[in-house]
């Protein structure tokens, strides 16, 4: 299938896999392989906000660590700026790694307790051995201030734990731009803070994406706030990408059950939704369907025996928007 | 069922490892300094019994047609003769393994039930007077040099009060008069046992006390602990259903984890108080250089250590659910 | 009071354009952890005995010089030949021979925290190293090393020892802490392999990894300080460990002959049959083993206080 | 008359720190079959009521004012086996993480049986199998798996459990601590509209407890805000959400992105919420307040009713 509709995309997903061997425990009964992506293929144009949205379990994370080599995949490429990231040599690889950052879901977890924000966020600098002492300084300075901790100077000394979690997200964001990225993957940046302080943060990854005409793939669970900030959204569910398409198309005019059913499933302050029934709750996100059909057929309202037999590709519906799902086609 | 399935590795890791163990003390006997022979025979004996023995071990061989050799020894349970008792090992250590097991096994039993017991009532009751007291002596106990406890009771106990035997496992005008009964034997060998009993335990309570004490006062911050007490149960169903159970499943590691530390201390203590046990026969033996007791016994403890743990890990199982299913 | 309480409010302001160091957080927040280390009583109570002991030790070159008589070893008095009690002339009294137990005591000292401290020392390098190395490596690497250590770990060292000298015969003082540490740093690794484990899956690693940082500067600037206080805490209680092995094998008469230690004292005292009647020879080396046990065991627990705040007491409760 | 009346509750946390400012004079008042939400950011004080409801707080924690009535009784005054009638029997509780929540070593089904038989004598051990099959039923759980263990649930089927045990002994108030937060959406809805039905049939009373004010939203009837300890507005869901009268409400509702209506730029609330130690003088949120006033920076303002049934605790509410 061909999905290539922007000449020169900056990251391109060809029909990539991961599977999980399984691992024979002596706890579990595993031996099973798990699927957590199964030929997953989309682009991200330069300069725009990707959100990948799914379940816990989708396989949305295992796009992001991907897609910065913190895994590998099993099957399938994927491209950055036309070159694929598998075949990277040494040095190739540091400038990737470069041109690449990613900002952790938990700002708990994602500062290491012994360094002080100033280490921190120097580090990216320091391996790549970017200018001189001052200069370093300078720029940690600046990016610290360009992430709203300001005066920066006050936050140099500090370690994690005398920060709050809003504060320590800045830090992580502030460790990502140091090397002034061309691409970051956000892996839910903001689901662990209050709503205030995720505000604030979505608000400034839109600032710092303008400022330095970053692209970004924004990973996340909430199909209200990948709207708010993507241009583009893929919704992905075991694995496999249901709806893709342009952000407000996809919201606006949902073509898979399955988006249908998170629209309508999704909590909402300004609009009290009435309670609809669903049906039966996804029972084991982990392991490959058994049967060959759609992997949403046992959920799915409009599932009919065609779904039943055989799974529906990505199908192009309508102005860049598509869809896996056989009400669509043709 | 998983349970059956894990027993089953364990015992196949268990093996390996005692394979592993032997062939070690194989390689560490050939590549001492000095001449194999010496490791083999008593110089007291003739030419013809150290040709004999030379011969059933296969020291005339190339290394790696003894070491079968010495494997399949071991597994018809040929072991040589004893240099100092004159007799086949096999023999000896099959007197002393289950002596040793009766001290041992009662012991284990006695501390992991008692400091499990204490410190699930120690972390319940915290702070107050009983826990401060107990720990304390829990804590003392449990940092006393092991063979000097054992000396200190002797003197006391069996030197001064008269109370308990000085050593030994039995008095043998008991054991040699026709008309005492099992009963009679019996409650002899138990007093023979109260020293050894009593040095075991005390320098093993006070740890097994503590840990528990610890790990349930982390148990009784979990979630489930509060569900317990929202749910208005009473506070005995909440510490002995709730919070124990749980606290006790790393204590139950631990042990596993120290039997072979713990195998050390009942050595030293069948050695004092002259047990006729696997742990003296070994001290005993290397003293008197008696090579193939020396080696069998280590061997016999190693794997009695070996099985212990995996009475453990059974016991593990079937608390912990997760592993169950 | 007051210029600490001032102190510590600087240090903890931000200097401006200070230039940064590097640094390891728990060695710069020294002062804090001692704070915190000196609200446990018993953790200070572990501390002085062992100033004590340390004490002991230094003070073990003085009887010597003294008078020849009162050499550990080879004192022997002139008009004594036996075992004495406490008197003026020898102040715990003297041991079979006519030598003074006191300065055996000092000598004791000396020689348990020689031996307790190198093999605890040597142990937690090794068993650090190896677990850090497994655990961030994982696969054949870790199954191998954790395999070993599982082995050497099931087996009663003490009597592993004990088989060894009776193929090599007496082990002398450094061959014995080597061995010890040959033994002991198995325990050790298994918690740094654990602790490494947890470690280099946290988002942090990951994002050095992401940052594009080596294998050892993952290893040795986000791993490693992560796991140091670890190895630390670990080195107290190696230090009783290493000493009890010492003490348990002299006391069966395995010891290195050339050197007195508190475990061959007891064996003395056991073997020529005074422990009936000489309580002052029995009771000494018996409270020293058992104290300094005692002292390292109340320090290792206090540092576990320090290093894991989930430990502390909540300072108001009830 | 109220089921539950909370009256100015004052609650501190005795730590090393210092003394932590939980609650603040916070009341409310739940009837018969109503949901009432309490909505706030992590740290505000919200799960102190719940525990304080069930006098289960910390033991460093020291109630200092206030009354909790139970159809009339103050809960405060009763003493710990008093309590233990009260708990479950008349107040139950779901729990925030349903996966620690229930014991790893028990069986599901025998942790419900346990809660039953403290309270009813007059239930059979087999009757109480029974009626916990009953209660599986009644949550969408499959009674035969009452004997598996909690680690061979899934996340939704442990929250329903949860809930199944929070019905066990017909209480009349069931309070929800953040009864979905690690479970997605689908399963959220499920469980919420779940509850909602089982709020309907059983006349219950129910105290959500939530960071997320859409959750509130979906499920009550009424909804308090809660900030830095204390309850800045209560009142009518609808009215709270169309016509917020605390600054901080209104600033929590422009922090959320919307699935529907137009896209608009997010304003949120500029700062962080204050540390309980030193919270502010006066009121606590005139730092963040874009409407402060010299009076906001001085007293801490009243408790004002604009309308019948819609308190908020501000100066300057909406004008």
């Amino acid at each position: 299938m061909e999905l290539r509709d922007d000449p020169e995309p900056m990251v391109v997903f060809q029909e990539v896999s991961k599977v999980y061997p399984g691992r024979k425990t002596l706890f579990t009964k595993g031996g099973e392989d798990v699927v957590a992506l199964d030929r997953v293929s989309f682009e991200i144009r330069v300069g725009e906000i990707f959100a990948l949205v799914g379940e816990s379990g989708s396989g949305k994370t295992t796009c992001g660590r991907l897609l910065v080599r913190l895994e590998k995949t099993t099957g399938g490429r994927i491209l950055f700026e036309g070159s694929r990231i598998d075949l990277l040599r040494r040095s190739e690889m540091k400038a990737f790694r470069r041109r690449v950052q990613m900002i952790f879901q938990d700002p708990y977890q994602s500062l290491n307790p012994q360094l002080t924000v100033f280490q921190t966020v120097v580090e990216p600098l320091v391996i790549h051995g970017h200018g001189s002492h001052r200069q370093r300084e300078e720029k940690v300075q600046s990016v610290l201030e360009e992430v709203g901790l300001k005066p920066a100077s006050d936050f140099f000394f500090r370690y994690p734990h005398q920060l709050s979690g809003g504060q320590r997200q800045r830090v992580a964001v502030a460790r990502a731009m140091v090397v002034e990225p061309r691409f970051v993957v956000a892996d839910e940046p903001v689901s662990m803070l209050d709503a205030s302080i995720q505000a604030q943060i979505l608000n400034m990854l839109l600032d710092l994406k303008e400022r330095y005409s970053l692209t970004l793939l924004f990973i996340t669970h909430d199909l209200a706030s990948a709207r708010y900030v993507s241009d583009r959204v893929a919704v992905i569910y075991r694995g496999k990408i249901m709806e893709y398409g342009p952000t407000e198309a996809v919201i606006q005019n949902p073509l898979h059950p399955y988006t249908r059913l998170l629209i309508r499933a999704a909590p909402s302050a300004r609009n009290r939704g009435e309670i609809l029934p669903v049906a039966a709750c996804p029972v084991d996100l982990y392991h490959a369907p058994t049967h060959t059909g759609c992997r949403f057929a046992a959920r799915c309202p409009n599932c009919t025996p065609q779904c039943r037999e055989k799974e529906a590709d990505l199908f192009h519906v309508e102005a860049g928007h598509y869809a896996a799902c056989y009400l669509h086609y043709g | 069922m998983n349970l059956r399935l894990f027993v089953l590795v364990r015992s196949v890791q268990i093996l390996i490892t005692f394979f592993i163990i032997m062939t070690l003390l194989f390689v560490l006997f050939r590549l001492a300094p000095g001449d194999p022979v010496a490791f083999l025979t008593d110089p007291q004996m003739t030419e013809e019994e150290v040709a004999l023995l030379s011969q059933q071990f296969g020291l005339d061989q190339p290394l790696h047609r003894q070491y079968l050799l010495y494997v399949w020894n071991f597994i018809r349970g040929e072991f040589g003769i004893s240099f100092y008792y004159h007799r086949p090992v096999v023999e000896i250590l099959k007197d002393r393994l289950p002596k040793t097991a009766l001290l041992f096994t009662t012991a284990t039993i006695l501390y992991a039930f008692a400091g499990i017991t204490w410190g699930k009532i120690l972390a319940w009751k915290r702070g107050s007077l009983l826990d401060t007291s107990v720990s304390l002596f829990g804590l003392l106990t449990h940092t006393f040099f092991l063979p000097w406890l054992a000396l200190i009771l002797i003197w006391i106990f069996a030197y001064h009060l008269g109370w308990f035997p000085l050593n030994a496992m039995i008095s043998p005008e008991i054991w040699l008069d026709p008309e005492s009964g099992w009963l009679r034997k019996g409650l002899d060998i138990l007093h023979h046992m109260v020293l050894p009993l009593a040095v075991l335990f005390l320098t093993h309570f006070g740890g097994y006390t503590l840990v528990m004490r610890s790990t349930m006062l982390e148990t009784l911050r979990e979630d489930y602990i509060l569900t317990a007490r929202a749910k208005g149960l009473p506070e005995k169903v909440i510490r002995n259903r709730h919070a124990a159970p749980n606290a006790a499943l790393p204590v139950v590691t631990s042990l596993g984890l120290s039997l072979a530390f713990s195998i050390n201390g009942g050595a030293i203590t069948e050695t004092i108080f002259s047990w006729p046990g696997l742990g003296r026969e070994l001290v005993f033996s290397v003293s008197n250089s008696d090579y193939p007791l020396a080696q069998a016994s280590f061997l016999l403890i190693a794997a009695f250590v070996l099985v212990s743990n995996l009475i453990v890990d059974i016991i593990y199982a079937y608390l912990d659910p997760r592993i169950r299913y | 009071m007051s210029s600490r309480e001032g102190k510590r409010t600087n240090s903890s302001k931000p200097r401006h354009r200070a230039f940064p160091r590097t640094g390891i957080r728990w060695l710069r927040h020294l002062e804090e952890n001692w704070r915190i280390y000196r609200s446990n009583p018993m953790g200070m109570a572990g501390l002085v005995l062992l100033a004590l002991f340390g004490l002991m030790a230094l003070a073990s070159f003085i009887p010597p010089l003294i008078d020849p008589i009162y050499d550990p070893m080879s004192g022997v008095d002139p008009i004594i030949d036996t075992s004495t009690g406490p008197s003026w002339r020898h102040w715990l009294g003297t041991d079979f021979m006519g030598r003074d137990i006191f300065s055996q005591l000092l000598t004791g000292a000396r020689v348990a925290f020689m031996i307790g401290i190198s093999a605890a020392f040597m142990a937690v390098a090794i068993g650090t190293l190896v677990g850090m190395t497994a655990g961030y490596f994982g696969r054949t690497v870790d199954t191998l090393l954790m395999r070993l250590a599982d082995i050497i770990m099931v087996l009663p060292g003490l009597l592993v020892i004990l088989i060894l000298s009776s193929v090599v015969g007496r082990l002398s003082i450094w061959n014995l802490v080597i061995i010890i540490a040959l033994f002991k740093w198995a325990g050790v690794s298994r918690v740094i392999r654990a602790q490494t484990l947890s470690l280099s899956v946290r988002p942090y690693i990951e994002a050095a990894r992401v940052a594009g940082a080596s294998h050892a500067r993952i290893l040795f600037r986000h791993i490693l300080p992560n796991v140091l206080p670890l190895s630390f805490l670990y080195m107290t209680f190696g230090v009783t460990s290493a000493i009890l092995i010492e003490a348990a094998l002299s006391f069966l008469g395995f010891g290195d002959p050339s050197t007195v230690s508190w475990g061959m004292m007891l064996q003395w005292v056991w073997k020529t049959g005074h422990m009936f009647k000489a309580p002052y020879w029995l009771i000494p080396p018996g409270v020293c083993i058992s104290l300094i046990t005692l002292s390292f065991y109340l320090v290792g627990r206090a540092l576990d206080e320090v290093l894991n705040p989930r430990l502390r007491k909540e300072v108001l409760e009830q | 008359m109220s089921l539950l009346e909370v009256d100015s509750l004052t609650v501190h946390y005795l730590t090393a720190k210092g003394k932590v400012h939980a609650l603040e004079e916070v009341s409310f008042d739940l009837k018969k079959g109503e949901a009432l939400g309490l909505v706030g950011e992590s740290g505000c004080g919200k799960t102190t009521v719940a525990m304080a409801i069930m006098k289960l707080l910390a033991p460093n924690a020291r109630v200092l004012s206030g009354k909790i009535l139970l159809r009339g009784e103050d809960l405060l005054r009763k003493g710990e086996e008093e309590m233990r009638k009260v708990r479950w029997k008349e107040v139950s509780m779901v729990f925030q993480s349903a996966m620690n929540a229930l014991n790893p070593v028990h069986r599901v089904g025998d942790q419900i049986v346990e809660a039953i038989l403290a309270h009813d004598g007059s239930f059979s051990e087999e009757e109480a199998q029974k009626r916990v099959s009953e209660l599986f039923a009644l949550v969408g759980l499959d009674p035969n798996r009452m004997r598996d263990y909690p680690h061979q649930y899934s996340g939704g089927m442990r929250q329903r459990a949860i809930i199944a045990m929070a019905l066990a002994c017909e209480p009349s108030l069931v309070i929800a601590d953040e009864p979905t937060t690690a479970l997605d959406v689908v399963v959220q809805d499920q469980i919420l509209g779940e509850m909602k039905r089982l709020q309907m049939d059983l006349h219950l009373s129910l105290l959500y407890i939530s960071h997320d004010i859409s959750i509130i939203a979906r499920a009550c009837d009424r909804m308090g805000v809660m900030y830095a300890g204390q309850l800045v507005e209560l009142g009518p869901t609808q009215k709270v959400l169309e016509a917020p009268l605390h600054p901080y409400t209104r600033g929590l509702l422009n922090s959320y992105p919307s699935l529907r209506g137009p896209k608009k730029r997010l304003r949120p609330i500029p700062g962080e919420p204050p540390n309980l130690w030193e919270p502010p003088e006066g009121c606590r949120f005139h730092p963040r307040c874009p409407r402060a006033s010299e009076i906001c920076r001085s007293s801490c303002p009243p408790v004002v009713s604009l309308e019948n049934g819609h308190f908020a605790r501000c100066h300057r509410p909406r004008s």
